[in-house]
């Protein structure tokens, strides 16, 4: 029965993922590459990875689907969808064509002679499990072994945005989508943005000792606040300038803060203080929730808003 | 020793902070700011450098938790000449830009610096092959980032090429690292060498890094992303991408090579590599000869510079002890002597562009007489990049040589030596035009003499290390996992 | 570490931080550069005395720094640097003097005159070289120096020239570079003199060491314009004429041909060299190179043309008398090297002259020149003498030797070469001579530039009457010890007789 | 055939696919999503293909892989600014095909 399953999500996903590639209309291939998203999720349930599960249907299905789409509405607007596209050249599809056999060839070819690993990692997580601060070992592994790949990874978030940013010189940036002026989406907002604010909290309590976290709780955090910002309430019109950006550093901030105030108790970098690991982890959690959310939303705003259009001529300041 | 006295964190602390900081602080106070972090940084390089030389390699397990559970960062010998060379040559950049730059620009261009500056003391010091994953990302988002905020056309075409081509190629380096992790059990990279176990598994891992390193390293044919991305971002820009980042990955790939022994295992890859090399070589030459502007030039230059670097794989030869530890080292200090000559020849290539006002090659007529400064120090970046003596070019490609001669692989002889015809034919098809004379006046814009004279340092630096290449061949050469894993 | 140690690098030093300080000079300051270009010539000069008298005392000064591991950059003095070094700081103090006359108001003076004197900086580099690696650098460094030198005046022509140059010199120098590095791959690093070593390596790989052996002459004498890589000089002429003295005396050519007395007596070793036979075939083609020279010096109209050709012929006869195995022609090649440097130098001054005074550039345009300019005449008279041979000019003195080397080595044909380029030599010099005193001007003068009947301004005479008097000098006393034949000579008995 | 091979292949696939439609497409916005199929491949490999040889369900991995999915994420939102503002500047979908470089 299992293997049924398994297989029909592997047909699945892989048909999906065909048409997303093939398909003629972008469009279409966005909608297929959301579901291939949501498809993904239930996959990775049936791996046992449902952390996995909950920021692929948040993160991977969500937040890229939503940035996909708005993109495809602002190019149907400026008449670019789906005009000037010629069909790829017959060389690069056999290029394609070959190159993507080739790469299938060498994985299968790997994946079938997998030998035996020298060194069960899970041993030592469950080892090393009572000293983390936390029950759930992803938070652990996340929060606590290897924090550095997380402290270096929200940085790499935090930089997607300075990038937007420093593209951006037009602060009062319009929105190329309205607001939607519609009674019943509000009505239906004003239920379901608490709801998502709550879910937000559970999944990054719930981090601590099952499925969830900063990531996920970030997310959901993010899609309330897309949410809003589609509905034509604007947060960054709400708080200043100066406010949305130290919100965005936030959780970058306590991370580092943190992780240095180790280096100035004689621990190393990252380091925990004996039994505070549970609640610092706690404090750079909810600090990343916040962080995370601000940081998709402004990706989603970044994207929407005109950029300046004059160049500036010289670059030499004097 | 205790932990708070190793700079090893603060190498990533203070960059990461003064990321921070910068994009919170008003603008006026932004360059003030990094100053500071300039300084301190520069201090932790040679503490950690102090350290290295007097009582050997560092090792660093992050949050306290040894590796492989945790991360370990190492600075070995090899390390700590990268730290250090990156921290010379991206302060002068760094300052470079504050003048060169205008307010606004600047402003943004601080902290996308420090998260370059953070990912590239990341990189040279990780230990752990998903830690550079995430190491290449960061320095990836930071480079296209600062590509794009030249903010013209041109730029902006360039900074998607090179987006995308790194994307790829750090896709290919993760599945890579998947696989390894998938046959070994482990992420780290002293566990994973000491476990490691030939196999298809592990060859096509090694396969998918290496195409995904290289990729990123622009090595040729794969290198169509790195001249508009290098020749079209601002001046001090391009001096950090050509001088530093494109080296990242370069370095992962040796760290792989050697240190997993895969040079004794696959020698027809190695082989395969020098060939690339030397179409790089080749190719590149042949390209900057046909470019009809300064910074184009200078761009493809870069290419054909990688794949002087590149020949050193097919020298590492397991059955000649000697001629390895030549190639390593010669490979290394054609490396650094890059590093320090082409960010010395893009500043100053920068500098002649303001001062003519136009990027092409023409318009340098004249300039040899109204800016010598700026020629003199084009052009002593030039002689290390043509391998002419004395300079620390010249001295790589002497042990090249020496390391092909020792190991019988001839064929890279041809290529060493046509490549320095090549390259001395499109420098001095730069130099030709700075030496026409014409009736116009000088009415050349004149840059400041900071500029002119970082320009000049940079490349100063590379000429010299002709003289000190003792120094970092000592330092490259001090015990550690690369040079226990050395035949 | 004796004091006297130093005094190697301290040659070098003079002319390096002239150049620096020159480079950073404003342009109009030249009573402060020129201050510092013959205050650097003179400390050079006496720094040289002191080097001599070293050597005299066989002591030879000499300082290293090990640059890569197991290869060390060696400066030292032995005599046979000190010929090549002491000709060249006398030769640049003219030439200095010289250039400072000639450039007067024209533009990038600091920028001539900081490559000048780093050009300078590289041939004492390459005299006083004691490995071939050294020799090798300071090589390379010379070609870069020179390059701004002939493109100096950034018309078409130049930079046509500066691309010749480069061409020939760095493919030189690239060929020179594969034969240096093959030789330290097979012996390691080999100081000058160490021919025991050689000639093990030679005795395990005959024929590797002598595929390297015509590496490092091909390498060398391209600069040395031996045929068929003679032709970037002739083109190299559109430089100014102090770039020009200095490419054919001071510098370039000297450098290659030292370079190849340097392989052929202090890396393979005159005997080794003749029983493996290489020396046959370089007296050919340098008998070849200088008969060929002449040849094409005779089509010639345009004087420094003519006098670029008769440099490839004249730097052949330095090879033709190193590769005659004997003390005598030893000697012979030696002294030419000096020799020709000094009667090379007075005809390209002399030559500068008549263009700067009165426009002249063709040989037709000569005629009378010797009323109007006698001083300058009787310079280039000399000059043109010494070339062909006649006593008591020094090239006389060179010649004889020549020929009794031949004698010695039983290569009685290149007596004819002697002859048969002395008849050449004369072919093309006499006629100019004869134009310059005994033809009657032809109509105006193509450029009068110095009116009132004056010769060239005395800048540009002095250096030219001093060489001159040299070249007769060098003949006249050629028995005392520190005339270039003396010294000659005690280099063969010292170094090479042993 | 247990759950982790199944889904290693189906990551095989999802790589071969991306990889396919990265080189093929020159539509940006088309090859960002193969890009990203590639990113789901690759996660999936990931984990499957390390469960597969532990034998028992791998935390660190997984843990792993949310990073990865942040950093895919932070990627495409990269990508599409850029490629936003050069549909604005240029109006085209697609950069110029290269010439001779």
């Amino acid at each position: 029965m299992n293997l049924l399953i398994d297989l029909t999500l592997l047909i699945g996903i892989l048909a999906i993922a065909f048409t997303c590639i093939v398909s003629r209309s972008l469009f279409r291939s966005v909608v297929f590459f959301i579901l291939l998203g949501l498809m993904l999720a239930i996959g990775w349930i049936r791996l046992g990875a449902p952390d996995i599960a909950l920021a692929e249907a948040a993160i991977g299905a969500g937040i890229t689907g939503v940035l996909l789409l708005d993109t495809l509405g602002h190019l149907k607007k400026t008449g670019n969808l789906e005009n000037d596209e010629p069909a790829p050249s017959r060389k690069r599809l056999v290029l394609a064509i070959v190159s993507s056999f080739t790469l299938v060839g060498l994985l299968l070819w790997a994946v079938f002679n997998q030998p035996t690993p020298a060194i069960n990692i899970h041993l030592l997580v469950t080892e090393a499990m009572p000293e983390s601060g936390v029950s759930h070992p992803i938070t652990a592994v996340l929060l606590n072994f290897r924090s550095y790949d997380t402290l270096l990874e929200v940085g790499v978030l935090v930089l997607a945005v300075l990038v937007g940013l420093a593209l951006q010189t037009d602060q009062q940036a319009q929105d190329s989508l309205p607001g939607l002026p519609n009674p019943l989406l509000h009505a239906c907002l004003t239920l379901l943005i608490p709801a998502m604010l709550i879910t937000s909290m559970y999944l990054l309590w719930a981090g601590s000792d099952r499925p969830g976290g900063a990531f996920q709780a970030g997310a959901m955090l993010a899609a309330a606040f897309i949410l809003l910002h589609i509905s034509g309430i604007k947060l960054s019109s709400q708080v200043s300038h100066r406010m949305m950006q130290a919100g965005l550093l936030l959780g970058f901030g306590v991370f580092l803060a943190v992780a240095t105030s180790s280096l100035i108790g004689g621990r190393p970098l990252l380091a925990y203080p004996e039994g505070g690991a549970g609640m610092l982890i706690l404090l750079i959690e909810l600090a990343l929730t916040l962080s995370i959310g601000l940081i998709l939303l402004s990706l989603f705003t970044i994207a929407n808003s005109p950029p300046h259009q004059t160049y500036q001529g010289g670059d030499h300041g004097h | 020793m205790n932990m708070i006295l190793s700079p090893i964190p603060w190498l990533l602390v203070i960059p990461l902070a003064g990321a921070t900081l910068t994009m919170l602080l008003p603008y006026h106070w932004r360059s003030a700011a990094s100053v500071v972090g300039i300084f301190t940084q520069l201090m932790a390089s040679v503490i950690l450098w102090y350290q290295v030389t007097h009582y050997g390699p560092q090792f660093y397990a992050m949050a306290d938790w040894q590796a492989p559970l945790g991360i370990s960062l190492r600075a070995d010998g090899l390390a700590t000449l990268f730290v250090l060379m990156s921290s010379l040559v991206a302060s002068a950049c760094a300052f470079y830009a504050h003048h060169y730059l205008s307010l606004h620009k600047r402003a943004n261009f601080w902290p996308l610096l420090w998260f370059l500056w953070a990912s590239l003391n990341g990189i040279w010091l990780a230990a752990d092959t998903f830690n550079l994953y995430v190491g290449l990302e960061l320095l990836t988002f930071a480079a296209v980032g600062l590509v794009a905020f030249a903010s013209d056309e041109r730029s902006l075409e360039a900074s998607i090429r090179y987006l995308y081509a790194a994307l790829l190629g750090s896709m290919a380096y993760l599945l890579g690292v998947a696989l390894l992790y998938g046959a070994q059990g482990t992420l780290a990279m002293d566990s994973l060498a000491e476990t490691w176990q030939w196999g298809p598994t592990t060859q096509v891992a090694v396969t998918l890094i290496l195409g995904g390193l290289l990729l990123k390293t622009a090595v040729f044919p794969l290198h169509t992303w790195l001249p508009p991305a290098h020749g079209g971002a601002l001046t001090p820009v391009s001096a950090l991408l050509s001088a530093l980042v494109i080296k990242a990955s370069f370095y992962i790939l040796l760290r792989f090579w050697i240190e997993f022994q895969i040079y004794q295992f696959l020698p027809s890859l190695s082989q395969l590599l020098g060939a690339l090399g030397a179409g790089a070589i080749l190719w590149g030459g042949w390209m900057a000869l046909r470019q009809t502007h300064l910074k184009m030039v200078v761009a493809y230059s870069t290419v054909a510079q990688i794949g002087y670097m590149t020949l050193m794989f097919p020298l590492l030869v397991a059955e000649n002890s000697e001629a390895s530890m030549l190639a390593y080292q010669g490979g290394i200090l054609m490396l650094l002597a890059h590093a320090f000559a082409k960010a010395g020849m893009f500043l100053a290539a920068g500098n002649l562009i303001f001062c003519t006002g136009k990027p092409d090659l023409v318009s340098l007529a004249g300039m040899s007489r109204y800016r010598p400064l700026n020629i003199f120090a084009f052009g002593l970046a030039g002689v290390s990049l043509m391998g002419l003596p004395p300079s620390g070019g010249f001295n790589a490609k002497w042990m090249l040589l020496q390391s092909s001669f020792m190991s019988g692989q001839w064929w890279w002889i041809v290529v060493l030596l046509l490549g320095s015809l090549l390259s001395a034919a499109y420098i001095f098809r730069v130099f030709a035009y700075t030496y026409q004379e014409t009736d116009a006046l000088d009415t050349y814009k004149r840059p400041r003499l900071s500029l002119e004279l970082i320009a000049l340092s940079l490349s100063g630096i590379s000429i010299l290390l002709g003289f000190a290449s003792l120094w970092p061949l000592e330092m490259i050469s001090l015990p550690g996992p690369v040079m226990e894993a050395l035949p | 570490m004796s004091w006297t140690d130093w005094l190697p690098l301290a040659v070098l030093m003079t002319s390096f931080m002239a150049a620096t300080i020159i480079f950073m000079l404003p342009e109009q300051r030249h009573v402060l550069r020129s201050t510092i270009n013959l205050g650097a010539a003179c400390i050079k000069l006496i720094l040289i005395v002191f080097l001599i008298q070293a050597v005299l005392k066989q002591q030879y000064p000499e300082i290293r720094l090990e640059v890569l591991p197991g290869l060390e950059l060696i400066l030292r003095a032995d005599s046979l640097a000190i010929l090549f070094a002491g000709l060249s700081s006398v030769l640049w103090l003219f030439t200095t003097l010289y250039a400072i006359g000639y450039l007067e108001n024209s533009p990038n003076r600091s920028r001539f005159f900081g490559y000048f004197s780093l050009c300078v900086a590289s041939t004492m580099g390459i005299s006083l070289a004691g490995n071939l690696f050294t020799f090798l650098i300071f090589y390379e460094l010379l070609t870069l120096s020179t390059y701004p030198l002939v493109v100096h005046r950034g018309n078409a022509a130049s930079i046509k020239a500066g691309r010749t140059y480069l061409i020939y010199t760095l493919s030189g120098g690239v060929v020179l570079l594969l034969g240096v590095a093959a030789l330290y791959a097979l012996g390691g690093d080999i100081a000058f003199g160490d021919i025991e070593r050689t000639a093990a390596l030679v005795g395990t790989w005959p024929e590797l060491m002598t595929i390297i052996f015509i590496l490092l002459i091909a390498g060398l004498g391209v600069k040395a314009a031996i045929f068929p890589f003679h032709g970037w000089l002739p083109t190299a002429m559109v430089a100014p004429a102090p770039v020009s003295a200095l490419l054919h005396a001071v510098a370039v050519v000297k450098a290659g041909a030292f370079g190849i007395v340097r392989v052929i007596y202090d890396i393979y070793g005159i005997e080794l060299s003749w029983q493996q036979g290489f020396l046959f075939p370089i007296a050919v083609l340098a008998s070849f190179t200088i008969l060929y020279g002449s040849w094409r010096a005779l089509q010639q109209i345009d004087i420094k043309k003519r006098l670029a050709y008769s440099t490839v012929s004249q730097v052949s006869y330095i090879l033709l008398g190193i590769s005659l195995f004997g003390p005598l022609g030893t000697i012979g090649g030696l002294v030419h090297l000096l020799h020709q440097g000094l009667m090379k130098v007075t005809l390209f001054f002399c030559a500068g002259n008549f263009a700067e005074t009165l426009g002249i550039h063709k040989i037709h345009e000569l005629d009378g020149v010797g009323k109007r300019m006698p001083l300058t005449s009787a310079a280039f008279t000399v000059g043109a003498l010494g070339m062909i041979g006649l006593p008591p000019v020094a090239g006389f003195i060179s010649k004889w030797y020549l020929g009794m080397g031949a004698l010695e080595a039983n290569m009685e044909w290149v007596i004819f070469v002697l002859i048969g380029s002395s008849l050449l030599n004369a072919a093309y010099f006499l006629p100019v001579l004869k134009r310059i005193w005994f033809n009657p001007q032809q109509g105006q003068w193509p450029l009068e530039v110095i009116n009132n009947n004056r010769d060239a301004i005395p800048l540009l005479l002095i250096p030219a009457l001093v060489t001159a008097s040299l070249s007769i000098a060098a003949g006249l006393f050629a028995s005392s010890i520190l005339s270039p034949l003396g010294w000659a000579e005690l280099i063969t008995l010292r170094e090479y007789l042993r | 055939m247990d759950t982790n091979l199944i889904f290693t292949l189906c990551g095989v696939g999802l790589c071969g696919l991306g990889f396919f439609g990265f080189i093929y497409h020159r539509h940006l916005l088309r090859r960002l999503i193969a890009f990203n199929l590639i990113g789901n491949g690759t996660f999936l490999v990931m984990v499957g293909f390390a469960q597969r040889g532990q034998g028992v369900t791998d935390h660190v991995i997984q843990a792993l892989v949310l990073t990865g999915i942040v950093v895919a994420v932070a990627a495409t939102a990269l990508g599409l600014v850029l490629i936003r503002r050069w549909f604005q500047l240029k109006g085209s979908t697609q950069l110029p095909e290269d010439d001779a470089s």
